[in-house]
């Protein structure tokens, strides 16, 4: 690792994506005209097949070397270099941002060769891939940038990305709100991210090192040990910071609430970014700075809390929606909270191998659910649909196949990744058995609100009406193909990642030169088997719920809903009001203050350059009411006197005359007299 | 022409002026082409220097110097370094652009050109000037042709605003004469060379005076003439107290006028203060601009960011935004590190492209829909998408985003902020939230949502009009990827000005 | 070097030429049909004088006439001023409609004499000769401002004019006395050794120089002798107010500089001033200048008439040039020096285009200048533009010069508080200047105003002018040099 | 006690500031005039007097003199002008005339 | 107390004395007559003091010529057909005030100032002296008083002949 490999090909992987953009983002619409979607499709989906195909070269090349050699650099040009802040534009490659790079290209590629069915109809197809493009390109630079800023130009790239794609029928006023929504909220995770780095850097700055490169803060992490910065631990409030980002970026509590409403884009972008890529970003980080972290004690606990808390939190909320994709949406975000969850408690690996997975079957389901979608022309509300597994089979099974693996069923992608974090959640020295038992709630609730939803989708009677049944058809090769290697992928990318006990984790082994070895104080084989089935066994009763409620219908949902007089069902409906609570104090705060701003200026400072104009003006009218009213009284008294004899010598002026000359002499004897008191 | 290269980009204009000024009067694109042909060699000439600047030399470059009233010492002395090139560069360009942005005026246009070629040379005048009363008078020089400029040509209010404008930096100025002369009858022997009285910047007392109130607030001849210069420079920024004058002079300005105001005048505070308040008077600076100038400039950001949300006109918004954003530049300024510092003036380079880029595509909206009324609008994204795009990049890179050229300056200036006063770093990082927020929300306003019936036809942005922007908006990104194509000018020079000042830091 | 009579007849030239010039006026007028030959004949004959001035430079200074006037540089240079003064008027009288219906051969022989009066003013090295030339130039004053027939302003401005002049001619030599009766002489020179040898009373002596600055104050208009100047500015006819405010303010500025400076105070090293210890002129003078420019400019705000205006504006002006005085020192003199010219041409501008403006329409007010651009006089806009930013101190014009040098002085001796009120004086002169511009460039004519012609005399004179205000703006080495050399008293 | 200098000042004294008295007070022009003559006699007291104590020779006579002439001259123009304004009253039609500050 | 000192008393008094009438009388006609009075003290005030051609010009040119004048334009402004001659003054509190202050300070000012002191008092007539020194050495001012007189002259000739013009 000190002497790392230069390369010189790792930088086309990035840029394959950003050319794609550039050229449907610049020429997209004559193209269009010209040579039809076709060719966009093909300047689109070509460079990320590209990239894909580069970054499985690099991952070869990287298998060939030895464990500790695994690393790839490719070094462009220093982009800022001031003082002692030197950053350089440089992709880097190690087993953890190979993985990261094979997610992306690969489930992206798939989505994109999905979204040339999904948006054939659209007509600003050129845009949607220009953005798609413009973020396959962030999120690459997010995961292959060499140091934190160009981490950081990743980071912000991918969340305009998702502002422009939410917001991509931009005619309609609810999708542009959300977009805004979702580049604000992001905005404020990147606050607490830059100051993160800004932290490292100058502490490291004061010892000699400031940087911002990941190799060179690994290798000075420890100079940050006992340094403090308001009474708290240098490493502990920069990680703080940082994670502020990361639940910005992953959607974790507090910084959540985005999420949903992101759902209004085209499905295959909240399947791309909002599921599979953009919102593991968090985790990404995490695990990157995973030196960091575990030299702050503190901050994993919080890590560990917040995602559990989101896990749960996340998974009721999902219990009660009806839109088919608010319900993978805040899965997803449960998910996620179950990836913090494995980050919290020091297990990078499990985290990422779920996160992995997860980039499976998630972006399975949400592209099956895509399909459903367009199926039933657009609509979204499950409580209308049921009965689709005979009109469309493919989307039912590989459906089905993701929600197993979500669900955690044995042997499925799902159940090993979860099952890993969970176990490490009891076992290692950062996790706890209240930490377990939670997750393993969260993970009977899963079960229960995504079988709940294959059985409200996909069995039943259909609760369309007939025009939309008349036109139910499964959907077209270039949409179903991608499901399918994705259904296969959510069972058998656990297979890289087995436990212990079936074997031990190749996955494990794979980034092992990043994170080192993680030997968790080690209970029993047995222990792990005991943990293993219970969570199966909750995962199985929630199933179990929902197959009676939803498939038999011999159990009514009321019977829970309207527990406590409905007020959890209420709660959970409504998302426990937070959007509501951030409207009132935030933007109604912000714009409140903006008024106030505005105010101040116009009528206080506004008010006091004008007054002290209006002063002067007023003082010389005084002086105008000297010349002009006590003299001219005098002027009309003295007019009738001057000359007696005269009507005719009316408003003569001499008069005035006295009036000056009083003041002359008032000067002159006042000056004599101040000359006498103060200098006589 | 190469050894006194400065005085050529600072008077061509002028004699572009007197030409425009023989022509007849009714042949308008005779007098357009004659000021746009006045101009372009400024720009070639400037694209000469960039080319032959040494970047490694932080002193000073193609000076010239000749005695003008050899009796009081007055020179004329011009030369750029690392504080000015960039400014000049900045200047040349918009200049130039803006000869085209002013296409549209139909009503004096004789007038209005030379006018604006007088202004030019002003500009120029400001920055390349070396010697403090030639200075002086560039710095009013510019005064009139503003003043006629806003009030002739301008908006509804344009009478109020003219005045308002002039006024303050009448006022301002004037403040900055007395120091002038201060510092003038300071120096041994008496001499308005700014390099000699940056040379002699110990003879300036800093023990505090023996009356009221300085004896308070412990301050000293230095302290008093560092303020009377910054509140004259303070004006022009404009910093807190004295900005009101700027939404409406930007409101009122014809499109151009706005363009040249918040592009190059603006940045003409921030550089007084680096060019003379900082070398000249080091001692003062260490003590009145550490935290002061940092809050101030803090207070600016949120300040001007907050009131720009509140705003219903979509030009007294970027006003606001202007605003908010020298806020940067002076909280850079006040950082005295190397980041906070060449943050602060490739900060006012970005924020003169960026803002221009704004006001013109302000201007473009306005002269097709003859309103700036924010509510007013709605899905121009679907109608003149072009347009829309290029506003796209303006406002992204208004708001910092990563990879144009606002993010460089924006975090390089908080970077340094945070060394030397965290809680304003923090402040002023919240301060991006808040633009994202205010700027999303013009644009969700203006370009997207349903299509307004209103301006169903309105048609798309003309060759002339991208001819303005595109070269800001390739400038902008550029600067985004490759920041150092302008800093490497900066960098050198200002390190020296840091090494001026750093010792006198307490 | 104390000449006689006969001796100093050679050293009398320009005088010489003027009387000359002003009885052939008489004369002609008796014979001449068309009046505009005495025009010219006034023109030449003080060109000839201001030739014969210049050939006195470079003669040995000295007394004239038994002590009666000094030749010396100073002197010199306010010859030039106020023959240049009347030279302008003259020449601005030429195309001013008002002078045509007036008796011109009576009009330009007084306005001759009184500028031969402030020859006097300048010169005079004697309490008798001070009065008597200050009387002279009042008189033709008042005859002057008078002068327009069945005019009532005009007669009523007279009048007043000459009950000021006369209670404040009375007091200056009432006090005038007092100075003689302390010292036992009318000779500057021997007042000053009288006053610096013997011990004369401080305050007697400063109530004298209170009367005698009430005596010179009225010509220079300074407060609390300044009432009479708006009435008489309006009054008057345009170029007669134009003469007035800069001739007579000229003029008085000599002759206070003389008695004050040479005759009462000694000049140290380093042209510093002594003035006669315990004697608080100077204090004095300071308030009086501060009051004086604030109180002329806030007056100016709100006036309508733009005579009035410009009466206004030239009290505060009047208090700019004190700012020079008060400090005490040669640098504050050279620069009063400097701006009496720079105020002359800028000022003398201004009167110019409104002479323009009230020949075509006969009206002074700020309404008759209403998109004075747009009306066809587009060249006399710009160049009242010139004057009225010149007279605020923006360069590059005249006026910021001279108000440098005199912001120079004063902070050079340290009185700040006296250049922060000229700060705040200038901004609020700002206000009311550009409002005139405003109302001439921003402002867009009615139908009803009628265009403003201009005539080839007319905008020759208006071209030297505005062409000199930019060019000493920009390059003022020469005449800076000039008014410098012209700082020689002759004291003996 | 011997009549002295002080006495003949005191007189200038008294006539000067009754002559300032009726400057002031006066409405009448003619009559400010004589308190304007009354000051410059107050004057000429002084002068005639110094020169009489104080200085060995006739020159505040002389100054004495020269100010009875412009005193005299200054009245000749002073009573052209009041007659001028009487004769302009004689003349014009007053309400059309306007007065000097409207 | 002698002859000369009571004369002078008696003087002083008529020239303060008319003065005073000068000042408060409310009759033009009253003020321009005992203006004659001031005149004639002052002149006689000369006479003391030595100066006789002095005292003899100030007879001439003031009682002789100035004070016809004043009365002439009192006749002609007033028409003396009328009855009631009024001459109004306003505001003579205020003004007796400042004037009294005025005068105190004044004469406290003239007793405590050392004015200079000649060697001898000469009681000679000055006439001859007075006119050698105006054509030898007051020649300047001498002429310069004729211009003043002859614009006088001028400026009286055109301010009055107005109504000609018609």
């Amino acid at each position: 690792m000190e002497h790392p490999i230069q390369t010189d090909y790792l930088r086309w992987i990035v840029f394959l994506p950003l050319l794609g953009a550039v050229v449907n983002g610049l020429l997209g619409a004559q193209l269009q005209k010209r040579l039809g979607k076709r060719a966009i499709s093909l300047i689109a989906c070509a460079p990320v097949l590209g990239a894909f195909l580069i970054s499985v070269v690099a991952f070869w090349h990287l298998l060939a070397l030895e464990p500790e050699q695994r690393f790839l650099i490719d070094r462009l040009y220093p982009w800022l270099s001031l003082g002692s802040l030197k950053v350089d534009v440089a992709f880097w490659i190690d087993p953890l941002s190979a993985v990261m790079i094979l997610v992306v290209t690969g489930i992206g590629g798939l989505i994109h060769i999905y979204s040339i069915g999904y948006m054939h109809e659209d007509k600003s197809y050129w845009r949607f891939f220009a953005f798609l493009n413009l973020f396959t390109f962030a999120m690459l630079l997010l995961v292959l940038g060499d140091n934190l800023l160009l981490m950081f130009v990743g980071w912000e790239g991918v969340g305009l990305c998702s502002y422009a794609l939410i917001g991509f029928w931009y005619q309609d006023h609810v999708n542009t709100t959300a977009g805004n929504k979702a580049f604000i909220v992001n905005r404020v995770g990147d606050f607490g991210f830059v100051l993160g780095i800004f932290l490292i850097f100058w502490t490291l700055d004061q010892q000699g090192h400031g940087t911002v490169t990941f190799r060179e803060i690994e290798k000075f992490a420890l100079l940050l040990n006992g340094q403090e910065i308001w009474g708290i631990g240098v490493a502990t409030l920069a990680t703080l910071f940082l994670f502020i980002g990361a639940t910005g970026k992953s959607a974790q509590i507090p910084l959540h609430v985005w999420l949903p409403d992101a759902m209004q884009g085209p499905t295959p972008v909240s399947a791309l970014i909002h599921a599979a890529t953009m919102v593991t970003a968090g985790v990404y980080m995490i695990a990157r700075l995973h030196f960091l972290y575990s030299m702050a004690p503190f901050t994993l606990s919080v890590v560990a809390v917040i995602g559990v808390t989101t896990a749960l939190f996340a998974a009721t909320i999902a219990l009660t929606q009806n839109d088919i994709k608010r319900v993978l949406a805040y899965s997803t975000i449960s998910q996620l909270g179950y990836m913090f969850l494995g980050a919290g408690v020091a297990a990078y690996g499990a985290a990422i191998f779920h996160l992995m997975t997860h980039a499976f079957f998630k972006a399975c389901l949400f592209l099956g659910s895509g399909s459903v979608i367009h199926a039933m022309g657009g609509e979204q509300d499950m409580r209308k649909m049921g009965g689709l597994r005979h009109a469309m089979p493919y989307t039912f099974w590989t459906f089905t196949v993701s929600v197993l693996a979500i669900g955690g069923t044995p042997l499925t992608a799902g159940f090993f990744s979860k099952d890993e974090i969970l176990w490490k959640a009891f076992s290692s020295e950062h996790g706890s058995q209240a930490l377990w038992a939670l997750g393993v709630v969260g993970a009977g609730l899963t079960a229960f609100y995504m079988f709940r939803q294959l059985f409200l989708v996909f069995f039943g009677e259909c609760r369309a009406d007939h025009h939309v049944q008349e036109h139910l058809h499964e959907s077209p090769k270039v949409m179903t193909m991608p499901l399918v290697i994705l259904a296969i992928g959510s069972i058998a990318a656990g297979w890289i990642g087995l436990p212990e006990i079936f074997g031990g984790s190749q996955f494990a082994k794979w980034l092992e030169p990043v994170f080192g070895e993680h030997h968790e104080a080690h209970a029993s084989a047995t222990s792990e088997e005991l943990l293993m089935i219970c969570s199966v066994g909750v995962a199985a009763f929630g199933f179990f719920i929902a197959y009676f409620m939803y498939y038999r219908a011999s159990i009514s949902p009321e019977r829970f809903s309207s527990l406590a007089g409905g007020a959890f069902y209420r709660l959970f409906y409504n998302k426990y009001y937070v959007d509501e609570i951030y409207h009132a104090i935030f933007v109604r705060g912000a714009l409140l203050l903006a008024r106030i701003g505005a105010w101040i200026d116009q009528y206080i400072i506004d008010f006091i350059v004008d007054g002290s104009a209006k002063t002067t003006a007023f003082v010389s009218w005084l002086n105008g009411l000297f010349d002009n009213y006590v003299v001219d009284w005098m002027v009309n008294t003295v007019a009738n006197l001057t000359f007696w004899a005269g009507g005719k010598f009316r408003r003569v002026q001499t008069g005035n005359i006295n009036s000056y000359l009083y003041v002359i002499l008032g000067a002159v004897v006042l000056a004599i007299i101040v000359r006498l008191r103060y200098s006589g | 022409m190469t050894e006194n290269v400065l005085s050529w980009m600072t008077f061509f204009p002028m004699a572009g002026m007197i030409v425009v000024l023989l022509l007849p009067r009714d042949r308008y694109n005779w007098i357009r082409w004659a000021s746009a042909l006045a101009t372009l060699p400024p720009l070639i000439l400037a694209v000469w220097l960039y080319a032959n600047f040494d970047r490694a030399n932080p002193g000073l470059q193609f000076v010239e110097k000749y005695p003008w009233i050899p009796a009081y010492n007055i020179q004329y002395f011009v030369g750029i370094d690392g504080i000015s090139i960039s400014m000049v560069l900045l200047t040349a360009l918009l200049s130039f652009l803006c000869i085209f942005a002013s296409w549209g005026i139909d009503k004096g246009v004789k007038g209005y050109f030379a006018l604006f070629l007088l202004l030019d040379t002003g500009m120029m005048g400001v920055f390349v000037a070396l010697d403090f009363f030639l200075f002086y008078i560039f710095w009013e020089v510019m005064l009139l042709p503003m003043y006629f400029l806003i009030g002739i040509w301008g908006g509804p209010r344009r009478e109020y605003a003219a005045i308002k404008f002039f006024l303050y930096t009448l006022f301002g100025s004037v403040l900055m004469l007395i120091a002038i002369l201060a510092l003038y009858f300071t120096s041994e022997p008496y001499t308005f060379d700014m390099t000699e009285l940056i040379a002699q910047s110990s003879k300036y007392g800093t023990s505090a005076l023996a009356f009221w109130p300085f004896d308070r607030l412990g301050w000293g001849f230095q302290h008093v003439v560092w303020m009377a210069l910054f509140i004259g420079f303070a004006i022009k920024i404009p910093a807190f107290p004295f900005h009101t004058w700027l939404p409406d002079a930007h409101v009122e300005a014809p499109t151009a006028i706005s363009v040249i105001l918040a592009g190059v005048l603006l940045k003409m505070g921030t550089y007084g203060i680096l060019r003379i308040n900082y070398p000249m008077l080091p001692e003062a600076t260490a003590d009145l601009a550490y935290y002061f100038l940092g809050a101030l400039g803090t207070w600016n950001i949120i300040y001007g960011a907050f009131c720009a949300m509140a705003q219903k006109d979509l030009k007294k918004l970027v006003a606001y935004s202007s605003v908010s954003h020298m806020g940067y530049v002076m909280l850079g300024m006040a950082t005295f590190t190397t980041q906070g510092i060449n943050g602060a003036v490739l900060q006012m380079f970005n924020h003169g492209t960026i803002t221009g880029m704004l006001f013109l595509l302000v201007g473009v909206i306005y002269d097709r829909a003859h309103h700036r009324d924010i509510e007013g609008f709605g899905g121009l994204a679907a109608i003149m998408p072009v347009y829309t795009g290029v506003t796209a990049v303006a406002f992204f890179a208004s708001m910092g985003l990563p990879g144009l050229s606002g993010f460089i300056s924006e975090v390089l200036v908080l970077l340094g902020a945070w060394q030397k006063y965290a809680v304003l770093c923090i402040l002023g990082a919240s301060g991006v939230v808040l633009t994202a927020g205010y700027l999303l929300w013009t644009i969700q306003r203006v370009y997207l949502g349903p299509i307004n019936e209103k301006y169903k036809s309105l048609p798309e942005i003309n060759g002339r009009e991208l001819f303005t922007l595109v070269p800001l908006g390739i400038i902008v990104i550029i600067l985004g990827v490759y920041p150092h194509a302008v800093l490497d000018l900066l960098r050198s020079s200002l390190d020296q000005l840091n090494e001026i000042v750093i010792p006198h830091l307490s | 070097m104390d000449l006689g009579n006969l001796e100093s007849l050679k050293f009398f030239y320009p005088e010489a030429i003027l009387s000359g010039t002003i009885l052939l006026i008489i004369l002609l007028d008796l014979v001449l049909r068309s009046k505009k030959g005495l025009a010219l004949l006034a023109i030449a004959g003080s060109l000839l004088s201001l030739w014969a001035t210049f050939d006195l430079y470079g003669t040995t200074p000295g007394y004239l006439f038994h002590r009666m006037i000094i030749l010396d540089n100073f002197s010199l240079f306010f010859k030039v001023v106020s023959l240049l003064a009347a030279l302008l008027v003259v020449w601005m009288s030429l195309g001013c409609r008002e002078i045509r219906e007036i008796q011109q051969g009576e009009y330009y022989t007084i306005l001759l004499t009184s500028a031969l009066g402030m020859f006097f003013m300048a010169s005079s090295s004697n309490l008798l000769m001070a009065y008597l030339s200050l009387e002279l130039v009042s008189i033709t004053s008042y005859i002057l401002t008078g002068f327009l027939p069945h005019n009532r302003r005009s007669t009523e401005a007279a009048l007043k004019y000459l009950i000021y002049g006369g209670v404040a001619s009375g007091t200056m030599i009432y006090g005038m006395s007092w100075v003689f009766g302390m010292t036992g002489t009318l000779d500057y020179a021997g007042i000053s050794t009288a006053l610096f040898q013997g011990q004369p009373n401080r305050l007697s002596l400063f109530m004298a120089f209170v009367f005698i600055l009430a005596g010179f104050g009225y010509k220079i208009v300074f407060v609390p002798f300044h009432m009479w100047s708006p009435d008489v500015y309006q009054g008057a006819p345009t170029p007669v107010t134009a003469f007035l405010s800069v001739g007579s303010n000229a003029a008085g500025t000599a002759i206070l500089m003389r008695f004050f400076f040479p005759a009462v105070s000694r000049l140290a090293d380093g042209g510093d001033w002594l003035f006669i210890s315990g004697v608080e002129w100077p204090h004095f003078l300071l308030i009086v200048s501060m009051v004086t420019m604030t109180l002329g400019n806030l007056c100016a705000l709100n006036q309508q008439n733009l005579k009035r205006l410009l009466a206004y504006s030239g009290i505060a002006h009047a208090g700019y040039i004190l700012m020079g005085l008060v400090v005490l020192n040669n640098d504050g003199l050279k620069a009063v020096l400097f701006y009496v010219v720079v105020y002359l041409i800028m000022n003398l501008g201004a009167f110019l285009v409104v002479v323009m403006v009230a020949n075509e329409t006969g009206k002074e007010e700020i309404g008759a200048y209403r998109g004075l651009a747009w009306r066809g006089a587009a060249i006399p806009a710009v160049c009242m533009a010139i004057f009225l930013f010149s007279l605020t101190g923006l360069p590059p014009l005249a006026g910021f010069i001279g108000k440098f040098f005199l912001f120079a002085a004063v902070i050079k001796e340290g009185f700040y508080l006296l250049a922060v009120v000229a700060i705040i004086n200038t901004v609020i002169s700002l206000y009311y200047y550009a409002g005139i511009v405003k109302t001439m460039f921003l402002d867009f004519p009615e139908p009803t105003d009628q265009p403003v012609a201009m005539t080839a005399n007319n905008s020759l004179l208006l071209g030297v002018l505005s062409a000199l205000t930019v060019l000493f703006g920009l390059y003022w080495g020469p005449l800076v040099q000039y008014t410098n050399q012209s700082l020689r008293f002759f004291i003996k | 006690m011997a009549i002295g200098l002080t006495h003949y000042l005191v007189i200038g004294a008294i006539l000067f500031s009754l002559g300032l008295y009726s400057v002031l007070t006066r409405r009448n022009a003619i009559s400010i005039l004589m308190g304007v003559e009354l000051i410059l006699n107050s004057a000429n007291i002084n002068y005639v007097a110094f020169s009489h104590f104080s200085s060995a020779n006739v020159d505040g006579q002389i100054y004495a003199i020269f100010v009875i002439m412009l005193a005299a001259a200054e009245a000749a123009v002073g009573l052209a002008i009041v007659l001028a304004i009487f004769q302009i009253f004689h003349t014009i039609d007053v309400e059309a005339a306007e007065a000097l500050r409207e | 107390m002698d002859l000369s000192t009571a004369l002078f008393y008696l003087v002083a008094i008529i020239t303060v004395g008319s003065a005073v009438i000068v000042a408060f009388s409310r009759n033009i006609i009253y003020s321009a007559f005992s203006l004659m009075g001031t005149f004639a003290g002052v002149a006689g005030i000369y006479v003391f003091l030595g100066a006789d051609f002095v005292a003899a010009v100030q007879v001439l040119i003031y009682v002789g010529g100035i004070l016809v004048l004043i009365l002439f334009a009192v006749m002609l402004t007033h028409s003396i057909t009328d009855v009631q001659i009024t001459n109004r003054a306003v505001g003579r509190i205020p003004a007796l005030l400042v004037i009294g202050i005025f005068l105190a300070l004044l004469v406290q000012t003239i007793q405590e100032t050392s004015w200079t002191k000649a060697k001898e008092v000469l009681y000679a007539p000055t006439a001859a002296k007075i006119g050698n020194l105006f054509l030898e050495h007051y020649l300047l001012p001498f002429e310069l008083a004729s211009l003043v007189l002859l614009a006088a002259l001028i400026g009286a000739v055109v301010l009055s002949r107005k109504e000609l013009k018609e």
